[in-house]
């Protein structure tokens, strides 16, 4: 095998800027891996989350991921574990890519006790250590991510925030208030616009026919000579097994115990009594922190 | 015959579009998509770009224009894809919408309607579940009505359009496929119900129940249980949250002695709280044989997983517990 | 004296735009007669309110115009009194450029019987046809302004709504989502921001003294043979005298009948019950329409 | 000593800003400017521009900004120049802030301290005088605090400023120049007032007033001049809006048997009606000898007119009027 491959990128359009990102970039074969196995656990993830879905398992809303993998393993093959990333209620890939195992991600929205927010959160608010969420208002994440940018900067910390919206989201106004903002103070902020623009099940379907980022990462292994087929489908066999397990978890783990259901609704705080539906029923608060 | 919700809502629309050349639909997906929810299905195609207007995702930007329009003579019906997006625009319904006519001192009406879901859907978790019924019935200047049935919703959407004033209406995504029977006198172009007043849906002597949006099914189905074992509600359904026909209420009370009321929202400074408020003040006080009991969503944001959001919002059986609480029994 | 006078208009910076304004212009006599007797009379009249103010007999906010006059009667001079105009909270001139009389104004700011609202909406919330206020909420203007364009659109009428907003309100999101509606719609509504910059009154007293507009125009009238200095002085007389009498109004007509607390809450609406301070105290609403 | 709600709020700051690295102010023209009403005076020339931000006017954009600090570890103190200005950030204030430790199983809590003037100033009429102790107090995973006097003010704001989750303080402008009593306790860099907890500024036995913000002053006043007609009026200060300490309104009832609720805001679905519908259902109802009374703001957007704001805000009059209606004197 090759050690490393080099690609050609196509050049940016630049705004006032006078010199883009480089226009060649060095894959090396243990990036390559990496980025197909998770590209690939997604893609698994997402479409045992859709047949979930379908059957009723998963409740409410189930805002896949699939087709823009590539965008959430690329980001983060780009910053470190200690930069924070934020984005909008299409929030699955980036769980996953920054650290919450399948299995809690598809627990969580199944609504289980094992989920990674303790199925309080399903599909649009899932968080784990610098990741903060799954916004389930369009627009909302983008001055929080401001907002964690300027912490970053006020604890001194070489970090960043990349912080992500829609294409359907760039119309917020409280998007261009943060711009204005996050420039006047110089804050360590990434933003990040997924144009994903198509919208119906259709669309996507001829898009992903056309130019699936997974089929595309795994022919240039291969013509690079990074990876063989064989091993490629080793590792296709590996992330359904991985897939398979963490659904099995998410079907028969138990539902959240109902005492739960008054938690966290303060951080550190002593127990408190939380009204149920009438005024006899009440849930008791425990003390988390 | 029977007829859903949405196709209530879609006939109200289509009616007032026609009626009057001023009326006009905006907001996310209205148009090409015939709404998030359908309720605007074949509108556009109808009435075509000037008449129904896909907007983009700029809530305070639209809801400000809706508000605009309204008040250079248009008659505009605002869709919030949810309710809980009007936090957005909030500002615009409150400062601009509801107070402009009082600030004006008459001279600048602002006809318009804000409508979308409201409160708990299924599964959608805390950012998508809240109820904005004691919020806006919080604010003078503005008329808040919460239909449950067809016909609710059909004569409601049509009063609010007719009415000259801001009118928010919360409809519920869950009744929205729900088919309701509805009377002959409903299906005509002309029906309407009046704003500020509610319905008694189910008589009934022991206890009184009320209940808007939703739960007034659920009040419904109570009163049928316990009418097996001998208790007899009176199901107010109040469809208006303001003005409140505090009235209705206050009869039922003199006659059952007893008030139970039921709501989707948080409880604390919730619809309930302002009905016994307005009980304990009134003329029924004297007729109460025992405290009035709110039943209401639990006081925590919605949780995703069922068995949690299940237990947040209230069921059949919590408003049965509460009449028999009250009742003694 | 001369009937007109051409005048240099300093070139506007575009964007977008092929060709700007023309950057002549010419001015008769009678309208520089009639522009110098408005913002005369607009600066008399909030120099007389900034003395009602400081006397407690304005309460209170009370944002004056006098320095910006030439913008709203320059604004006013271009566009017909069938056009449509909303503005922030800085009221006073437009109202009166759109035709409320200077008693009605100043009895609305001594809150009044006779003012121009009754006495309910003081300084930032007056009206009149066409003429949308006044509005106390930075930015909520310019959505609205938009909205009685497309109304404008919508009734097919060959008008236009003017929207203004300050360099304040230029950072408020709300403003960015209204211009990309109002493109993608084409609605004829022509936004207008009031960049005044200075903040404290010293600031605004030096920067009247080096260009304050009434005594631009009044020099350019006289050198150019439009008025003499005599009959400016005539109209100084007559303006003062009007705002005299109208101050006068303002100060002896009647507080708003308490009676009336409670109309107008709703438009065209049956007499009602309105809750005062405790649950016996109750105002009688009156139909209005 | 004597020291204004002003110097209280002044000190509290410099002093949670002196103690803990981790908090900050931000706000229009808090800075520069010493805050458009000086709450912050001389904290930006000593804290420097790290810790004391000047925004733009970008209520949505900066809340959200302060609420995304807080998720990353900071404490923000967030100033609005008025609380009527929060409406164009609510949805930051309730999905973001409020909801997101719920959300989070309590990944992510969020502390941060929203503040400024709420309710009725002078003279500025309807957009501008909103009270919004119900609307917050309505939303579970808020704490919400409101304070009278200079130790209300200064406790309450340490208090929340430490504390792990959101708060919105509701200030008075009225009182920001209104100087209170400071006890040596108090002006302690230790002191804080416990949040959830109301406080009896006067005792008395035969009604029970329960107030927050201003008209507890109006409280007091009302309770002297009706202790020289031999009414002895308990005056109870909620200082909390959320959680309600009603334990406390409840022991007090249970003492005096009647009860009058006072405050600035709007009467439907107010804090008043909370407090009838708790008491209504709570241990105190079958002490009550009258209905709870509300005295509240009038049901309409503020006018301006002096004579028409006068009629519109509870006056200590309207105070004893309703004191005597429910004693029957
Ligand atoms: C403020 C707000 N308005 C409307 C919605 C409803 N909504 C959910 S997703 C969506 C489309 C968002 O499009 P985009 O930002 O491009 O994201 P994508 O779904 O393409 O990832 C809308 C309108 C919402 N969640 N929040
Ligand atoms: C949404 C909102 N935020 C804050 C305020 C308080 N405020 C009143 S005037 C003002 C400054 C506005 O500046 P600009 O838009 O330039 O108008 P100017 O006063 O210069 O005419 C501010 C911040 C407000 N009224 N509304
Ligand atoms: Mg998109
Ligand atoms: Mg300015």
């Amino acid at each position: 095998f090759a050690n490393e491959a080099t690609f050609e990128i196509k050049p940016c359009d630049l705004h006032r800027l006078e010199e883009g990102p480089p226009t060649t970039a060095v894959l090396t074969r243990e990036e390559g891996l990496h980025y197909y196995k998770t590209m690939q656990t997604i893609r698994r993830m997402e479409l045992k989350s859709d047949q979930l879905y379908k059957q009723k398992i998963i409740r409410g809303f189930c805002h896949l991921y699939d087709g823009q993998e590539a965008c959430c393993v690329g980001l983060e093959g780009a910053i470190k574990p200690t930069d924070h990333v934020i984005t909008a209620y299409r929030a699955h890939g980036f769980t996953y890519a920054r650290g919450v195992p399948v299995r809690e991600i598809l627990a969580e929205l199944t609504g289980r006790k094992g989920g990674c927010v303790k199925g309080k959160g399903g599909s649009m608010h899932m968080y784990t250590k610098n990741f903060y969420g799954g916004n389930g208002i369009v627009g909302a994440q983008v001055p929080l991510g401001a907002g964690i940018a300027l912490a970053c900067k006020y604890f001194g910390k070489n970090e960043v925030c990349l912080t992500l919206y829609g294409d359907g989201a760039a119309n917020q106004g409280q998007i261009f208030e943060t711009y204005n903002m996050a420039a006047l103070w110089k804050l360590p902020c990434i933003f990040i616009c997924e144009n994903n623009r198509y919208r119906t099940r259709e669309e996507i379907q001829e898009v992903r026919s056309k130019s699936d980022p997974i089929t595309l990462l795994k022919d240039r292994m291969i013509n690079n000579n990074l990876a063989s087929v064989e091993e490629l489908k080793e590792i296709d066999v590996a992330v359904r097994k991985e897939i398979e397990e963490a659904a099995q978890f998410a079907t028969t783990d138990p539902e959240p115990p109902l005492e739960e259901l008054g938690n966290h609704i303060y951080f550190n705080e002593p127990p408190f009594e939380v009204r149920g539906p009438n005024q006899w029923i009440k849930y008791k608060s425990l003390s988390h922190s | 015959i029977q007829v859903t919700v949405r196709d209530a809502l879609n006939q109200a629309l289509d009616e007032e579009l026609e009626r009057d050349e001023r009326v006009f639909l905006l907001g996310e997906e209205v148009a090409q998509y015939d709404g998030a929810y359908k309720i605007s299905r074949g509108l556009w195609k109808k009435y075509g770009d000037k008449r129904i207007i896909d907007t983009p995702i700029s809530e305070m930007g639209f809801t400000g224009i809706a508000v605009g329009a309204a008040m250079a003579g248009l008659r505009p019906v605002c869709e919030f894809m949810t309710f809980n997006f009007s936090m957005q625009a909030i500002d615009q319904v409150i400062n601009s919408a509801a107070k402009t006519c009082y600030m004006s001192a008459g001279a600048i009406p602002v006809p318009i309607v804000f409508r979308g879901p409201n409160g708990a859907s299924a599964g959608v978790a805390a950012q998508h579940s809240q109820c904005f019924a004691a919020w806006y019935g919080h604010c003078p200047g503005l008329k808040v009505v919460s239909p449950w049935s067809s016909e609710d919703a059909k004569g409601l959407l049509k009063a609010s359009i007719r009415d000259d004033n801001p009118v928010v209406m919360l409809e519920n995504e869950l009744l929205y496929g729900v088919p309701f029977e509805m009377s002959e006198q409903a299906q005509s172009k002309d029906f309407v119900v009046p704003i500020g007043k509610a319905k008694i849906e189910r008589e009934g002597t022991h206890v009184t129940l009320v209940a808007h949006s939703r739960p007034v099914g659920h009040c419904l189905e109570a009163a049928s249980i316990l009418a097996k074992e001998g208790v007899e509600c009176e199901v107010i359904n109040l469809r208006t949250i303001r003005p409140m026909d505090i009235e209705t209420v206050e009869a039922s009370v003199a006659k059952t002695n007893h008030l139970v009321t039921v709501e989707g929202g948080w409880p604390q400074f919730g619809v309930g709280s302002e009905i016994c408020a307005r009980i304990m003040e009134g003329s029924a006080f004297n007729y109460l044989d025992a405290p009035a009991v709110r039943v209401t969503g639990a006081d925590v944001p919605m949780p995703y997983a069922k068995i949690l959001e299940d237990n947040c919002i209230p069921q059949v059986k919590d408003i049965i517990f509460a009449v028999k609480k009250t009742l003694n029994i």
